[in-house]
């Protein structure tokens, strides 16, 4: 079991982070630049000391240690390849370090280059690889370190959008073959819950929520969740008896509350459903599309202001043309504290199938917090 | 609208190249003028040429012992004041890139203003007190005063070229399980090596052409190359002072010529991102 | 009618393209870094010299004009604000180098500050600007300009994750209503399907294919397009009257082509499709999960070799367990040429409801090429 | 392994800080005693301070003709200098910044060569061609023997500003409709202000400092304020030495001073990107 603890002063733009790690899952600690994320992972590697609080590795206090007699390995972002140094013995220079016996660094260091798809690449001077070849240099340098806790800072951020995909499933499938644990930094949240067992969303220096992908997507607890992971309609409204309250326009689905509620209303495009011709639902009008693979998103303009909702591909109506929609669930956040006040599922009256959208499943009134 | 409406073109071309060609004229026609002048046997006005080339004039300057002695002289003291340089400024220029430290930015700008500055009248309050010290007239007095010109090449372009090497190199060695100092050996200073190399050679040859500290501190004893310079003017034949120009140029153009790709490879301009 | 025609030279790693823009819509020309769709863009706005081929503006040919006296407007990917001048002096000065007079600058500027939401910034300097309003005033600035042709260089590559995806909607919304046209650069696919009306697919220098974003995304018609744009599953193998062979297995539905054609056999996760239980199907190992918004991917892997398939996030198989598949549609390309050869829908004999996926409708035979 | 292993601690640094503190004082002793002959009514052995204060070795140097006439004389050439080469490297400056040409690289490198060189070859050779031409003891040669030391830093810099102004605020202008000129006016030569500033000051410290060139050409006529240090240096009593030394180090200490923002700023540095 690991167990990190960073709680770091306040003097400083730092972070103040509690939480746990299960042994051999992968957290990425995701959040906009600035919020601390990467002085906490330099303060689980050593490179910046927490003011307060302790970071536990599997029980044994690491606080104080320096970087080199800690049990961790770092992939920095810029790669941090020794360029005087070609590829062997970038990856020797650990192990020779620790003493290994030749041999044996030589069998361990043949096996990951063959890990790593660069074998062959022995002798070239890092200046002479691509991005991607670099970033698995990186890699497998750490790898070859065996630490206990994998660091990864933004491990993606230098490659294009496509390589990015790419290096990121192998970074996955890796990590998931080793069972190494792994804290993995990024600003990009769909890296974010895509590579994740569990995500660490940080703003401002301190730990928003921390859950499983599943989780920070469909249960934000938080304004800033919400709005920073995924696209969330989030517009100022309320929840009545008598639905959700948008622009002065009450939606349909009663049902949502006893008591009115204000505050900020918050639904994912998922969540809105386009009704079948002739079904009751909220009129609405298609003013923009967007393709985003196997899903599109569309714009809807109406008197409770403007929308985006998702729909597949293959059903997307004309931009311009008229459409109607129900909201499948709903969330309410304090306009003042951001907190997640209500989280409704709310029964589509308009009688549309809930297995067909590509959404979430409902979860009936099971996370309401307040009202 | 189109045609010969050359888009391209930079504006007045022909011009420019006039006055780069002038440039390069100025630049280069007194380096020829010397080389003429010292490979010249016999060279009578008007003729653009010399009639005869010889090597008597290298002869000469080398059979003239005042002359030799300076050479010597010259060729002793750089190298003592490079191998000062690189013990006093070297640390101190791994501070300067990689700390940060209470004044260090004073004390760079300060380093730096010495050079900009007229450096004659920092001579004279140093050879007052070298005076004080009775190091008038002396070797450590001369090795003094010529250190005062390596101090920015060796801290500026020394803390460059550290500060150049990115903390991660440092960092990632760390995490690999190497102490402080074999960091330093196996990967901060092999990567800052190049920038080094240039420091210590630009300090080799500020200490090697310094002339106003050393003819206020090192006179008569010690009369090097670069204050020959002024008597050789004055009381010898004009090839004989294109000769030992030549003599003087030697080793700046050998070593320049040596850290050429390093100084392209744009080691010192970082020395300037540090502030 | 825009006509933008571009035929340089093969000497220069430049672009060799001849396309049509149809009025105010907006084309992304797509494509890796050093593909020549930035020199595309320069030599419309006249940075460039085509070395053969017209450019032509509503029959205009502009090929030879100076860039200041051209019809485009671009916006640079550093933004280019003038740093020595305020946001003001920014948007007027090619007003005032247009002896416009000086009352209808004042009321063009504010309505452009107005619409870009920069109000209130008038007199600071770029540099007291954050990204995304740098970015709000370089857009403002060529739109002042009333180009014929508004050129975007990768405007959007120096913001973060997060803001890239709210500018990108803006500059669509402002683009849309003002249908001015529009050629946006970018290396990035989702960006480029996302706001296009048309994608133009660019590689070394030449183009690929162009046509809108459904038609890049689904039938990409080039083994280039279909691995660059989104995510495709690409394997070597072959199609045979029995079906889809894949690592030797023969995946069941048959009746594809009459005679076998090989080469690299590609069909998009949303073209997976699992079967309900008892249905017949493909057997294989769900190894990988990867939570993705709306939509998960995991990883099938089995004796066929390792393929992708999108579910809806409600409808995730657990990793570890098995799994049946069938593939909705297939495309192969030429293992030489890397042209598109056939293109099939399949009938899914495993009686899945087809109107279930999030995929694309199936298009059956219509677009096959070859065999 | 924890408790007193401090982390963070600069290996040696109490070492280092001693390092520090002698540069420092290597600096600013000299100076210091400068200062202090300078303002020195009596200065008896061994006092560390004068006994008395006094303007008095002011008002000796200012009531010297040979050193007044010498103070006017450098105040007359540098500004002329400087405006020469203002004339003459500007243009050069912006194509080595702007435009990729035959044999840029070459030329610049010439240039920078010229100032790493021992210039005091380069000054005989030069010399040697103003004798030819008769400009010898003239105002016009020692111009021109000046202008040599000005190359660097108004080509360089000055280069370097021009090339660190982003092309696409150039292109941006033109897009914006403004020509090839006004785009230059209004666009380019503001951004670069601050670098051509930088280069135009220190182009004129360096016509101010240059003692070697004008003392092989305008000696004895031209004796500007450099040359005649070396015989302050033997013919006057100390502290109207140490005052004549402030003299000539105010144009710079101002002009340092002025532009001490743009340095930092690192409009210096950007001139070896260029390469």
């Amino acid at each position: 079991m690991d167990l990190v603890k960073v709680y770091p002063g306040a003097q400083k733009p730092a972070a103040q982070i509690s939480m746990e790690v299960e042994d051999g899952s992968l957290v990425t600690l995701l959040g906009p630049s600035g919020c601390g994320k990467s002085t906490t992972l330099r303060m689980v590697a050593g490179f910046a000391e927490p003011t307060r609080g302790r970071i536990l590795v599997d029980g044994r206090d690491i606080t104080h240690l320096r970087p080199e007699h800690r049990p961790t390995a770092m992939v920095f972002q810029n790669y941090a390849l020794w360029p005087h140094m070609d590829v062997w013995h970038n990856l020797t220079f650990g192990l020779e370090v620790r003493r290994k016996n030749p041999k044996a660094i030589r069998s361990a260091v043949e096996a990951m280059l063959a890990m790593v798809g660069l074998t062959g690449l022995e002798h070239r001077y890092p200046a002479q690889l691509s991005g991607g070849e670099q970033q698995r240099v990186a890699l497998a340098r750490a790898l070859l370190l065996e630490p206990e806790v994998l660091l990864l800072d933004e491990p993606l951020s230098n490659l294009d959008a496509h390589m990015r995909v790419r290096v990121r499933d192998e970074v996955r499938s890796i990590q998931q073959r080793l069972k190494i644990t792994t804290l993995f930094v990024t600003h990009d949240q769909e890296e974010a819950t895509a590579i994740a067992d569990k995500v660490a969303v940080m703003n401002q220096g301190g730990l928003i929520q921390f859950g499983t992908p599943f989780d920070i997507y469909w249960n934000p607890r938080h304004l800033f969740v919400a709005d920073f992971v995924g696209r969330m309609n989030l517009l100022p409204g309320a929840m009545t008896a008598q639905g959700v309250v948008l622009g002065g326009v009450t939606l349909p689905p009663g049902g949502v509350v006893e008591r009115p509620v204000e505050g900020i209303v918050g639904f994912r495009p998922e969540e809105v459903e386009l009704c079948p011709d002739g079904a009751p639902g909220t009129q609405a009008r298609v003013t923009q599309l967007s393709m985003r693979g196997g899903v599109s998103e569309l714009t809807l303009e109406g008197e409770f202001g403007r929308l985006r909702a998702a729909v597949p591909s293959n059903r997307v109506p004309l931009a311009g043309t008229a459409a109607r929609f129900v909201l499948r669930r709903v969330r309410l956040y304090d306009a003042a504290t951001h907190v997640l006040r209500v989280d409704r599922a709310l029964q589509g009256e308009a009688g549309a199938d809930p297995s067909r959208a590509g959404g979430p499943p409902p979860r009936p009134g099971e996370r309401s917090v307040g009202a | 609208m189109t045609g010969q409406a050359a888009v391209r073109r930079a504006p007045g071309s022909r011009l420019l190249g006039v006055v780069m060609l002038g440039i390069g004229a100025f630049l280069l026609l007194p380096l020829l003028n010397l080389v003429l002048w010292a490979f010249a046997g016999r060279w009578f006005y008007p003729s653009l040429l010399p009639q005869a080339w010889s090597l008597q004039w290298f002869r000469y300057v080398f059979s003239q012992g005042h002359l030799t002695h300076a050479i010597v002289l010259s060729l002793t003291f750089a190298p003592i004041v490079t191998l000062v340089a690189c013990f006093v400024c070297l640390p101190a220029a791994y501070a300067f890139g990689r700390f940060d430290f209470f004044a260090r930015r004073s004390l760079m700008i300060g380093i730096l203003a010495t050079n900009a500055f007229p450096r004659f009248g920092l001579y004279i309050g140093l050879a007052t007190i070298l005076y004080g010290l009775n190091l008038v007239d002396t070797a450590l007095g001369v090795v003094i005063v010529q250190l005062l010109g390596t101090l920015v090449p060796m801290t500026w372009i020394a803390a460059a070229a550290f500060g150049g090497v990115p903390r991660e190199l440092e960092q990632a060695a760390r995490d690999a399980g190497a102490g402080p100092m074999r960091t330093f050996a196996r990967i901060t200073l092999p990567v800052a090596a190049p920038g080094v190399l240039v420091a210590v050679i630009l300090a080799f040859l500020a200490a090697f052409d310094e002339a106003q500290g050393t003819f206020l501190v090192g006179m008569p004893r010690y009369q090097t190359m670069p204050i020959m310079m002024y008597s050789i003017v004055a009381g010898y034949p004009e090839p004989a002072a294109a000769v030992f120009s030549m003599v003087l140029a030697t080793p700046s153009f050998i070593l320049l010529l040596l850290v050429r790709r390093y100084i392209i490879g744009g080691s010192i301009a970082a020395g300037f991102s540090l502030l």
